[in-house]
């Protein structure tokens, strides 16, 4: 199966996420922000970092690039596509997934271990979760703050669409401690912790993060 | 606009010039006109009096930085591949691998600006490292500041980290070590220091050169303004006072994500071959990059301004010259290869522009609208710049200051005074978890990072399939060093050593960054030379090289200098990061030793500081021979798998080293203070060359041979973990401390002083 | 040179981290009679050639899709000069 | 409810890092007629009682200190309502 990585001016988190990827057991496929082509992949990652500086709004101007042409319309017609961090930031900015994120409460960056527990496993990319499931990776950054309007907040838990929450203490006043959710369907999915970067214990905290790129290629199923 | 060019300065020899303005000494300006024959033009001024600042020019420094140079070029395992002179050494780490690191100041601009220099900060030496030919992979920041509790480091510390995070973290560079240090000394004038490491293959090597006559001189990154223009000059050979804020114009502002593009484009031109020499645009920007590449290659370069893009149309020549904006580079590239060059420029948003050519002329000459405005001998702008021997003397004072030694201060005695001085102690600003700081900082970015803050080194994977990894520590201590420079510089190099020992690293390399207050003053410059020799000494006994640095004078006040602050980072390698070291204990029942000699050394200590706010007497003894073999003990433990934990013991001496490894992952202790040795002195003294180590019992035997062999004292001094129940570190006849109880002293102090105000 | 200046402020059911630190730094300078503070952007576009109402309709356009996100912001917009 | 308005603007001289970002991209969505773009910020504050020019003093002062960063940044105020 293959995967692509979509690497905008200023991501960062690419590379972490090409070798999360192979590691789970897919073929990495590096795609570009100017390239209006998906390459014909089977799913994508859209990665962590600060596209064009995080300038503006996070997300805002990646959101206009050539290859998210391709990338909306294929999304809504079931391509899985993961974003972590910036690229969770991209998919609200682009209405592939509702709400914003918005500067942290404490308004400083932030780079923990966090806990979080896996809500819904009826997505692309949870799968191979078990519901409930608490697992730890990494969280960096300075504008992870979701917020979205009642209806929508209450819309997306009526429907299990809260994929992930934040245990231990709400990091950066995130609505609802959300931490990631899914489109209607499933295939799109965002969240601001980095599972790519928890994938191995010698350069992460635990592997945790493996199982979302193991969903999508289905290499392992929940025990 | 009138331009001054070369024939209107021949023709004009009367014409008077600002000099003394741009800090230039009269005997200076008058060799200038002797090189020249003639007044230089105006813009010829400038780049002279820019590049002959102290902050380009080394002049004070450099007769006694020759001594650095004056050691082996040669680390444990190989040759340099690189020295001092190029922009940043470059250390062979095997494989086929090399490393370049260097850390450099950027303290007035911190203060002035401190969101903005720190961020600039680093900036330029990230800059640096790519000029070698290396990616960057990792940075780290050692940082000083007054008092905890004064309201200007309240100001200036927030602004600096926001600055540091802001700029690394957009960069996507993992941030895996640094200091943070709080003294009065330091107030209105904090250092912050900056360092940055990069990798290359060994083929990948580049240097700063123009060869290759009629090669084209590329200019590419972000477009010239006004930034910091004169900043070097100015903000780096002048000390405050109240007139600070009047220099805030000169301060630069940082864009982290045109840098990023810079970088990506930069290794995307060395990739393809496309560039014969390459130089980063740091202080002194354009005067800075065309003398110093001119001078190093065939020494002839022919430029015309008029190309160079500028972001403010109405900047004069010797404005663009001395411009600092940021985020630029500038190579030399075969005309063969020039569409390429502009072709990669492009895919990553890069504005390019050729701006000149190499030539055989022996001279760097400079044009704008179609006159000559510069035609100079390179060398004598970039190399040949004045050299000063300084008076320096030994303070009048250093004798009583020694004197004053701890002896007289009261000690705790009783259980209970005990354990309240060592809660105080760890909450204490200097000794208290850094974590609200190194939280700010992204330390997983590019998936390499194996050891980061609050461990004794950062650790960095250079190659995912065979493993081989670096590790860097950076230290310094400054009241040390007021005590004695000769053996304080020694210290810091000692404890920087010992850190990368403790993860398990191979020490190969040392870099340092120069803090001091104004050559003009004999007892400064006597600290500074003391200094020098003794770092260069130390290196010698530990057999490792210096492999580049940066100066930092006139860090003062109106009334009073910094204390004297040579930080030192060391390089070392693990060909096998798997085996890294960490600093906590995990395994309940494992063995704890203490390895090395505890002596009654409280002079320059955390404790005389904290509880009697006192410096005076003698700064621990320093044992080279001692430091190399804990070094090679540590490095064989990790390589043999003997050692679970590992942890130096240095400020706050054992007590704080057994709450750090405790507390790392909630694991208790019980020690013992061996029989004959005092508590206090057993859990407060700072003596060198020590360290805590935590021993599986299967390995004892192992690792006390380990240790007897090479005739170096060890002691066990306890066990990992603790009757069931709640953790506590428990030294037994005398104290135990819940580790809830610990980690809340520990880790309240920074939020408490530094964290946002809540809102109402 | 003509100038079109977009304003973009947080909706005000949307929280503004930066806004309340501001207000709560008002607070501790005395300013106990500030209410509320909102922080937005404020940008200054310049172009050249004359503002036709196509002009100042497409700066609209970009208004709505690129400096704010209507999600959480909302626009105004005034020709200067 | 009376509001005082900061507008916070980098200084010209001064590198305007996300001016420039917008600047690209509203040139990649076809603007390109536009020549240059200020980003700054906006702050909106309410205040009860009624406006005295001690008060507007007051937060001219605040916001010379507080809201703007004179060393980067300049600002503008003005009261509406
Ligand atoms: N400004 C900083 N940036 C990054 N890491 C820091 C900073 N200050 C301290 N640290 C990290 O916090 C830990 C504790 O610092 P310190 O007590 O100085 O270590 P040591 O005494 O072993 O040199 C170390 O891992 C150090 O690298
Ligand atoms: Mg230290």
């Amino acid at each position: 199966m293959r995967i692509g990585v979509v690497t905008f001016p200023g991501s960062l988190d690419d590379g972490d996420a090409a070798r999360a990827v192979r590691l789970a057991g897919g073929e990495m496929v590096s795609l570009w922000h100017g390239d209006a082509d998906l390459r014909g992949v089977d799913a994508v990652v859209l990665p962590g970092g600060f596209s064009y500086g995080d300038y503006l709004r996070c997300g805002a101007i990646a959101r206009f690039a050539p290859v998210m042409q391709p990338l909306v319309e294929a999304a809504r017609s079931g391509l899985p596509v993961l974003g972590i961090c910036n690229g969770f930031q991209i998919l609200c900015e682009s209405h592939l997934l509702p709400g914003a994120l918005i500067r942290n409460d404490h308004r400083t960056f932030l780079c923990r271990d966090q806990r979080l527990r896996v809500d819904s496993v009826a997505t692309a990319w949870t799968s191979a979760y078990e519901t409930g499931a608490e697992i730890v990776v990494p969280l960096k950054n300075g504008e992870g703050g979701y917020v979205a309007d009642e209806r929508t907040l209450d819309e997306l838990e009526g429907e299990g669409r809260v994929v992930v929450r934040y245990l231990g203490g709400n990091p950066n006043g995130s609505h609802r401690e959300i931490a990631g959710i899914t489109n209607a369907r499933g295939n799109v999915v965002g969240l601001m912790p980095h599972p790519e970067h928890a994938v191995d214990t010698l350069t992460g905290p635990t592997t945790d993060g493996l199982g979302m790129f193991e969903s999508v290629l289905g290499s392992r199923v929940a025990p | 606009m009138t331009v001054d060019t070369v024939k209107h300065a021949a023709e004009t020899p009367e014409h008077p010039q600002p000099w003394a303005e741009l800090g230039l000494r009269g005997e200076e300006y008058a060799r200038i006109r002797e090189i020249l024959g003639r007044r230089p033009t105006s813009s010829e001024l400038a780049m002279y009096s820019v590049m002959w600042s102290e902050h380009c020019s080394y002049k004070s420094s450099k007769i006694h930085l020759r001594r650095f140079g004056e050691l082996a070029q040669q680390t444990p395992v190989g040759k340099l591949l690189a020295g001092m002179g190029e922009n940043a050494g470059v250390v062979d780490v095997g494989q086929g691998y090399a490393v370049t690191f260097k850390v450099e100041s950027h303290n007035h601009p911190s203060y002035v600006e401190p969101h903005q220099g720190a961020a600039t900060g680093v900036g330029g030496i990230v800059r640096d490292i790519l000029a070698m030919g290396a990616r960057p992979v990792a940075v780290m920041d050692s940082l000083r500041f007054g008092p905890a509790a004064a309201p200007d480091t309240a100001r200036v510390l927030p602004a600096v980290v926001a600055g540091i995070g802001g700029y690394g973290n957009c960069l996507g560079l993992p941030n895996i070590g640094g200091e943070v240090v709080f003294d009065p000394a330091y107030a209105g004038n904090p250092l912050v220091n900056a360092l940055c490491v990069g990798v290359m293959r060994h083929e990948d090597l580049h240097l700063a050169h123009a060869s290759g006559v009629g090669n084209l001189v590329v200019l590419y990154g972000a477009r010239t303004g006004g930034d910091g223009i004169g900043g070097v000059s100015v903000l780096a050979s002048e000390t405050f006072g109240d007139e600070g804020p009047s220099k805030r114009p000169s301060v630069q502002v940082g864009d982290p994500f045109t840098e990023k593009l810079l970088i990506e484009c930069t290794l995307a031109l060395f990739a393809e071959g496309l560039v014969v020499g390459i130089q980063d645009l740091g202080g002194a920007g354009l005067s800075c990059a065309t003398s110093e590449l001119a001078s190093a290659g065939e020494g002839g370069m022919h430029v015309v301004l008029d190309h160079v893009p500028l972001r403010d149309p109405t900047l004069a020549p010797e404005e663009i010259l001395m411009s600092e904006s940021q985020e630029r580079m500038m190579a030399v590239v075969p005309p063969t290869a020039i569409d390429r060059v502009l072709e990669i420029c492009a895919r990553w948003d890069v504005d390019a522009s050729v701006v000149g050519e190499v030539t055989d002329s022996g001279r760097l000459t400079i044009e704008w609208r179609g006159e000559t405005v510069v035609d100079v001998p390179p060398r004598t702008v970039a190399h040949e710049g004045p050299v000063y021997e300084r008076p320096y003397a030994r303070p009048s004072w250093q004798d009583d200051l020694q004197a004053a030694g701890p002896s007289s201060l009261a000690r705790p005695a009783r259980a209970d005074e005990l354990r309240a001085t060592l809660l105080r102690m760890i909450a204490s600003p200097n000794l208290c978890s850094r974590a609200w700081v190194t939280d700010q900082y992204d330390r997983y970015v590019l998936g390499n990072t194996v050891l980061a803050q609050p461990e004794d080194s950062g650790v960095i994977r250079v190659d995912e399939q065979t493993a081989l990894g670096v590790a860097l520590a950076t230290d310094a201590n400054g009241r040390y060093a007021k005590l004695d420079p000769y053996v304080g510089a020694q210290l810091a190099l000692a404890e920087a050593h010992r850190n990368v020992a403790a993860v398990g690293a191979l020490p190969l390399a040392v870099t340092n960054c120069l803090n001091f207050g104004s050559p003009e003053n004999p007892d400064v410059m006597w600290q500074f030379a003391e200094a020098v020799r003794g770092l260069a000494d130390g290196c010698r006994a530990l057999g490792l090289p210096v492999t580049g640095g940066n100066v930092s004078l006139y860090n003062q006040t109106a009334t009073s200098a910094v204390l004297p602050t040579p930080v030192v980072g060391v390089l070392g390698v693990l060909d096998d990061v798997t085996r890294r070291t960490p600093s906590g204990f995990r395994t309940p029942g494992q063995t704890i030793y203490l390895l090395g000699t505890t002596r009654d050394e409280f002079g320059g200590s955390e404790w005389a500081h904290v509880e009697h706010d006192h410096l005076g007497g003698r700064p621990p003894a320093v044992d080279l021979d001692a430091e190399r073999a804990l070094a090679e003990i540590l490095v064989r433990g990790s390589r043999d798998r003997l050692v679970e934990a590992a942890h130096d013991v240095s400020d706050g001496g054992l007590a704080q080293a057994l709450v750090e490894s405790c507390l790392r992952y909630g694991v208790g202790a019980r020690v013992t203070a061996p029989v004959g040795i005092d508590p206090f002195v057993f859990l407060f003294t700072e003596s060198a060359a020590r360290a805590v180590v935590a021993v599986p019992r299967s390995a004892e035997v192992r690792f006390t041979d380990l240790c007897s062999a090479r005739g170096y004292p060890y002691q066990e001094i306890g066990v990992v973990g603790d009757a069931a129940g709640t953790p506590v570190l428990e030294v037994r006849e005398q104290f135990s401390v819940p580790l809830a109880e610990l980690r809340e002293a520990f880790e309240s102090t920074l939020p408490a002083l530094f964290a946002p105000a809540a809102a109402p | 040179m003509p100038r079109v200046v977009v304003d973009v402020m947080p909706k005000t059911e949307i929280l503004d981290p930066q806004g309340k630190a501001v207000h709560g730094a008002l607070h501790r300078l005395g300013f106990d009679r500030v209410v509320s503070v909102r922080q937005g952007k404020r940008f200054e576009i310049e172009l050249e050639g004359d503002l036709t109402p196509e002009v100042v309709a497409g700066i609209e356009r970009a208004a709505g899709s690129l400096l704010a996100n209507p999600v959480i912001e909302e626009f105004t917009i005034h020709v200067e000069g």
